[in-house]
């Protein structure tokens, strides 16, 4: 189950980095920044995951050497990497909307006054 | 010691500047022909310069035809003091066989002061050198006035 | 007592040998030289010798004009500027056993000071504010270009070359590639700096801005480039500067490839049998003179006879010409000093 | 001030720049508050971390700054850390002050543009998100660092969302950004799922002992998200886009303190993290790129006709030596590389601020609408040709220095490994500093001499605030050219020898005795030697310089050669001479500038142009590739 989450996380990042590349529209290039980003969202959890653990959440005197858990860091971590994202995607759609009031166009082929 | 020094290197060291005022070119040729070995006017430190800046002596060649009158009077205006007019041929002295058109605005002297003039139409190149030994002359004289 | 003796020796450096006089009499004679010897190529009388000394004062003598659209700071520092770097390259060039200033600059250094000569006309062309000057000092950019890398090759080739005989790796210091020669004979001797030598020959006239290789102060053309605003005592600066680079980039040629010269000169005033001061005077003396006799053979060789027999070369040409051939030839000799040929 | 104190001093000053982001929300509608909020906090930064300099660089302390006091346990790192030793005070020191300079011109510069406050806020953030990515010495929190710097960056880019480019550069960064940052975070991630521990100094002491498959990927991963944000080629259109567009003093802070970030990054992974600078084919690598980078930045910039574009290209190309000294991995190569990137953030700040200034007045930096400002800006023209003569390596000023050993690395390193392939980076060095006076004497030709055109006579000089900023630099250009001796033994030395004292460092955050238990070979002695074989003394160089300088002018003026005219342009005299025409305006394009030379590579440069297209998409496919053969690079030869 776990190799499941691997190869759906790298099918992610990798679907993510086609779209940026492949796709002219600037629109579908914010989306493929948004999938690559939850393709390692996705990475990060698994990799903190422990089959059969429980939350990592115990009071003062639960904790014991025998407690099986998830590992809690990746969690923060994703937590944060998901804020992050949305950061992103909310200033890449902001500078999308006022591209496409100066330019008149959402294709990155004509959005290329700065060049050589 | 300085002063002196400097009187007499301008003497020796006379640089020229060429102005075709609408010239047939004969003179042009003429004076180049001042520098080639079998006259080397080299010998007495004369040099072709590319820019009335560095010049003392300008040898202005043709008639001063009424297009480059202005052009002939601003470039000898920037030429740095010490400095002389040669006039070369009977162009710029009289207008020569162009005397009487429309076309024409000379003789040169009328608008400026013009040192040395060598007849000739073309002069030969003796006589352009001996023209431009006494511009030499007079040109050392001015540095010797100049304080 | 002893500080001032030396701050008077220092001073001497600078403004008599081989500093500032010094510069100004070889240059210059250097300068009139190549003129006569041109004329005589061309079967002329020529100009006489002092020519260039006649040519120096007069202009000192001739009024400055300083256009309206100059800078005016810029366009009367910029020639001293230029003209104070090269008297300063020529205080660390050692002539044979004698250097002014050792332990203060390398060739590093000093190919970057080559630079500022050059830059000071540029500097002082766009001053002027005329596109005379404009094009001129874009062809001096790209013949600066263009020497660079050649000349670049040839000193790390000298650089390692001498590094390696002498265990230390690589030699960046001057005064030791000297040292090195006087021990173990002149470099040109080595086969592997041949082309390195032939090469440096080829970069004298481009980095002295001669013929044919002047198509940034091409007169006919473009009215002397970045030359064309300057009048009076700043003009005679720059010819002066010419004349001193001569000087400086043949006697670096011979720092760099002759400087085992010197060790025969002391074996010749010692077989005459003179000894203690008077035989480091006549030691001396004998350098000096025959530093301006290399200078004068390596001036004819690069420049005059050049000069008399080509035409000038058009500026994407002799940017070709120098990263072709003369890179090619600083190449070789790189890669024959890299495996210790 | 005992060390209790100072151990405060990196947390305090990147507090004060969030906090004073902070306020400036709060406070920012009153000017006077606003302007002094972000002057005092920038200053204090600077001055928190200028008070470590002496122990940090001069007794060798470590600082490690535990938050909320979690010190490591049983041996594994669990709160998160702040790691301060030379390296990171360096910049640290680089950035503070490059960041308090960048305030002082902003206030006069900006004050002409809308929603300032926003600006001041965005503009901490950045600092801020720059001091936490090089004080911090953990690895999620550089990523977070490296988003925020990122983030505040990308907007700053797009602040002057009218001006041409902008909102386009603002988007390309960002995606091609945002890639990095992934990288960043994969890398991240894939060490912490091997070692379990995002610590840098844990780090440190075990990749080198556990070097797998994962831990190369995490390795190319990281390798390729922080020459994203050094905008190492094949990046480096970004750079151009970005420094283009964002107003000079952002520009300043992209170029002089976001590359540097980069530049930190990649110092720390591949001489702490994985300690791999000793293989062969890492020094191949960063050397490769570096050389790569200084050459095609270079050439790029020669055809550019924009102020700000070619000196964005420019600081790719000074990056690129900085990464060339580096990959070197000898203690003068470092010493020389940390001294080149301390040198290229004043320097390159300078001229900058100097396109800043032109653009503030004449409201353009495109070449081919410039001209003779000198007479109109005298001392902007001074300032800016210090930096000039500063990037294109002319001694006295600090490009010399710096450059002068790089080359002797090079060179060094080259007699030393009997590898001519390092030769070639000392040649290429050479020509690329030959190229950057080129372009450059392009751009004093075509924005300060020259003709005036007529739209810009009403000029004037700009205001004393920004003068007085590009001032600090122009002094700081000259004294640490003057005395490179000093700003070595001082400065980049210790920053290079922390550099080889791994094992101290761990110390240092795990408690002593950790590296030499946990790692097999632990990196603790090793006195790096400073040896360099050339001699150069700019101070009495410049002696003998001022000596000549003023004998001459002495001689000069004694033979009363003083007889220099002046005069007004509507005497005929004083016109400029144009074989006789009178005064019309005829300037030499900037794209003509070396035709001579351009004409020999014309094939190398429509090449260029084409490939550089513009496209966000060719862009992020560069980096995917790039990432893909960094990845390859390390499976395969590493």
């Amino acid at each position: 189950m776990i190799l499941f989450n691997y190869i759906a996380s790298f099918f992610l990042i990798v679907l993510g980095l086609y779209c940026i590349v492949v796709k002219y529209n600037l629109i579908k290039t914010v989306i493929g920044l948004s999938v690559m980003d939850y393709g390692v969202n996705l990475l990060i959890i698994t990799i903190g995951f422990n089959p059969g653990g429980t939350a990592p959440i115990f009071t003062a005197g639960e904790l014991t050497p025998a407690s099986y858990f998830v590992d809690p860091i990746p969690q923060a971590l994703t937590l944060t990497s998901i804020v992050i994202g949305a950061c992103v995607t909310a200033m890449s759609l902001a500078l999308v909307i006022k591209l496409e009031e100066q330019y008149g166009t959402t294709d990155t082929r004509e959005i290329r006054r700065l060049r050589g | 010691m300085f002063k002196k020094l400097i009187k007499e290197s301008t003497g020796k060291s006379p640089w020229l500047f060429h102005i075709n005022a609408g010239s047939c070119n004969g003179c042009d040729i003429e004076l180049v022909s001042v520098l080639t070995p079998r006259y080397d006017a080299e010998r007495l430190g004369f040099q072709l310069t590319g820019s009335p800046r560095h010049a003392d002596i300008v040898v202005v060649t043709g008639p001063v035809t009424a297009q480059s009158l202005d052009r002939v009077l601003r470039t000898i205006s920037q030429v740095p003091e010490p400095r002389c007019i040669v006039t070369m041929g009977s162009c710029p002295q009289s207008g020569n066989v162009f005397r009487g058109s429309y076309a024409i605005a000379g003789p040169l002297s009328k608008y400026v002061h013009v040192d040395v003039d060598v007849a000739g139409c073309t002069p030969k190149p003796e006589a352009v050198i001996d023209g431009l030994v006494l511009a030499t002359k007079i040109l050392e004289e001015k540095r010797g006035q100049m304080k | 007592m002893t500080l001032i003796l030396e701050a008077l020796r220092y001073l001497v450096y600078v403004l008599i040998f081989p500093g500032f006089l010094f510069c100004f009499l070889t240059g210059l004679l250097l300068c009139g030289i190549d003129r006569k010897l041109v004329a005589r190529m061309q079967k002329r009388v020529g100009p006489p010798i002092l020519q260039p000394f006649y040519d120096f004062f007069k202009l000192c003598g001739k009024e400055t004009i300083i256009p309206a659209a100059a800078s005016k700071t810029t366009f009367l520092l910029a020639p001293l500027v230029g003209l104070a770097a090269l008297v300063v390259i020529q205080l660390f060039i050692p002539v044979f056993r004698f250097s002014a200033f050792s332990n203060v600059a390398d060739i590093i250094v000093i190919l970057y000071l080559l630079l500022i000569p050059a830059l000071s006309v540029i500097l002082g062309g766009a001053a002027s504010g005329s596109p005379y000057a404009g094009v001129g000092l874009s062809r001096e950019m790209v013949t600066i270009l263009s020497c660079e890398l050649p000349l670049v090759l040839v000193l790390l080739a000298v650089a390692k070359t001498v590094g390696q005989a002498l265990g230390l790796g690589l030699c960046f210091s001057l005064t030791k590639i000297v040292e090195y020669q006087m021990e173990y004979g002149s470099l040109i001797l080595k086969l592997s700096m041949l082309p390195a030598a032939a090469a440096f020959l080829l970069i004298i006239p481009g980095e002295t801005g001669s013929h044919p290789f002047d198509a940034a102060e091409a007169e006919t053309e473009i009215c002397e480039g970045p030359l064309a605003e300057y009048s009076g005592a700043p003009l005679g600066v720059y010819k002066l500067s010419h004349a001193i680079k001569i000087l400086t980039m043949t006697s670096l040629f011979v720092a760099l490839f002759f400087g085992g010269v010197g060790r025969g000169l002391e074996n010749l005033v010692m077989m005459l049998g003179v000894s203690g001061g008077l035989a480091g005077a006549l030691i001396f003396l004998l350098e000096i003179l025959v530093l301006f006799l290399f200078c004068v053979v390596l001036t004819f060789l690069c420049i005059s006879v050049v000069h008399a027999v080509t035409a000038r070369l058009r500026i994407e040409q002799l940017f070709k010409y120098y990263w072709t051939v003369v890179t090619g030839l600083a190449l070789i000799s790189l890669v024959l000093a890299w495996y210790g040929l | 001030m005992n060390m209790l104190s100072l151990q405060h001093f990196p947390i305090y000053s990147v507090m004060v720049l969030f906090l004073g982001a902070f306020l400036v929300v709060i406070f920012g509608r009153n000017k006077v508050l606003r302007h002094s909020i972000a002057l005092l906090a920038t200053c204090a930064s600077m001055l928190f971390m200028m008070a470590l300099i002496k122990p940090v660089m001069l007794d060798g302390e470590i600082i490690a700054y535990w938050m909320g006091s979690r010190v490591p346990a049983g041996g594994y790192a669990i709160g998160i850390a702040m790691e301060v030793d030379a390296m990171s005070l360096f910049f640290g020191v680089l950035i503070s002050t490059a960041v308090f300079v960048a305030c002082i011109y902003s206030i006069q510069y900006m004050s002409h543009d809308d929603n300032v406050p926003q600006y001041y806020t965005l503009f901490l953030m950045l600092a801020g998100g720059v001091m936490g990515m090089v004080l911090t010495g953990d690895l999620f929190n550089m990523f977070i660092m490296v988003e925020i710097l990122t983030f505040a960056a990308v907007a700053l880019t797009a602040f002057r969302n009218t001006v041409t480019g902008a909102l386009e550069a603002a988007f390309k960064y960002l995606v091609v950004g945002s890639i990095g940052s992934t990288c960043i975070l994969a890398g991240t991630i894939v060490l912490y799922a091997q070692m379990h521990t995002l610590n840098l100094a844990q780090l440190s002491a075990l990749i080198p002992d556990h070097f797998t498959t994962a831990t190369k990927l995490a390795f190319a991963l990281l390798y390729i998200g922080f020459s994203t944000k050094a905008f190492l080629v094949p990046f480096h259109p970004l750079a151009a886009d970005a420094h283009g567009a964002a107003p000079a003093s952002i520009s300043l802070i992209i170029s002089g303190v976001l590359t540097k970030c980069g530049i930190y990054g990649i110092i720390r992974l591949t001489y702490f993290l994985f300690q791999s600078m000793n293989l062969g084919t890492t020094q191949f690598l960063l050397v490769f790129v570096g050389s790569v980078s200084m050459f095609v930045c270079v050439t790029m910039a020669l055809a550019q006709h924009d102020f700000k574009r070619l000196l964005a290209f420019h600081s790719i190309s000074q990056i690129g030596y900085v990464l060339t000294a580096v990959g070197l991995s000898t203690a003068l190569g470092l010493s020389a590389g940390v001294y080149h990137a301390m040198n290229h953030t004043i320097f390159k700040g300078l001229l900058f601020l100097a396109a800043g200034a032109v653009l503030h007045e004449t409201g353009t930096t495109d070449l081919g609408k410039l001209g003779g400002l000198s007479k109109k800006m005298p001392h902007t023209t001074v300032l800016f040709l210090i930096g000039a003569a500063a990037i294109s390596g002319i001694p006295p000023f600090n490009g010399f220095a710096s450059k002068w050993m790089i080359y002797q690395a090079t060179y060094q390193k080259a007699v030393e490994s009997g590898n001519i392939g390092f030769l070639l980076v000392t040649i290429v060095a050479l020509v690329t500093s030959t190229l950057t006076l080129a372009s450059f004497v392009k751009v004093t030709q075509s924005v300060f001499f020259g003709q005036l055109p007529k739209e810009l006579e009403h000029v004037k000089e700009v205001p004393f605030g920004m003068r007085f900023a590009m001032g600090i630099l122009a002094f700081l250009c000259i004294a640490t050219g003057l005395f490179p001796e000093q700003v070595t033994r001082y400065l980049t030395e210790p920053a290079a020898t922390a550099v080889f004292h791994v094992g101290a460092y761990i110390n240092a955050a795990m408690g002593s005795g950790y590296a030499e238990s946990a790692m097999l070979n632990p990196p603790l002695a090793a006195e790096p030697a400073f040896i360099e074989s050339g001699i150069w003394s700019p101070v009495s160089w410049l002696c003998l310089l001022m000596i000549a300088l003023l004998a001459i002018t002495v001689v000069a003026l004694s033979g009363k050669y003083d007889k220099v005219s002046l005069g007004d342009v509507s005497d005929t005299k004083y016109q400029l001479f144009y074989g006789g025409e009178a005064n019309f305006a005829s300037l030499v394009g900037s794209d003509d500038m070396f035709w001579g030379f351009k004409y020999n590579w014309r094939h190398y440069f429509s090449f260029m142009h084409e490939l550089h297209s513009g496209v966000v998409n060719d862009y992020a496919l560069w980096a995917v590739v790039a990432l893909a053969l960094a990845i390859l690079y390390a499976f395969i030869v590493m």
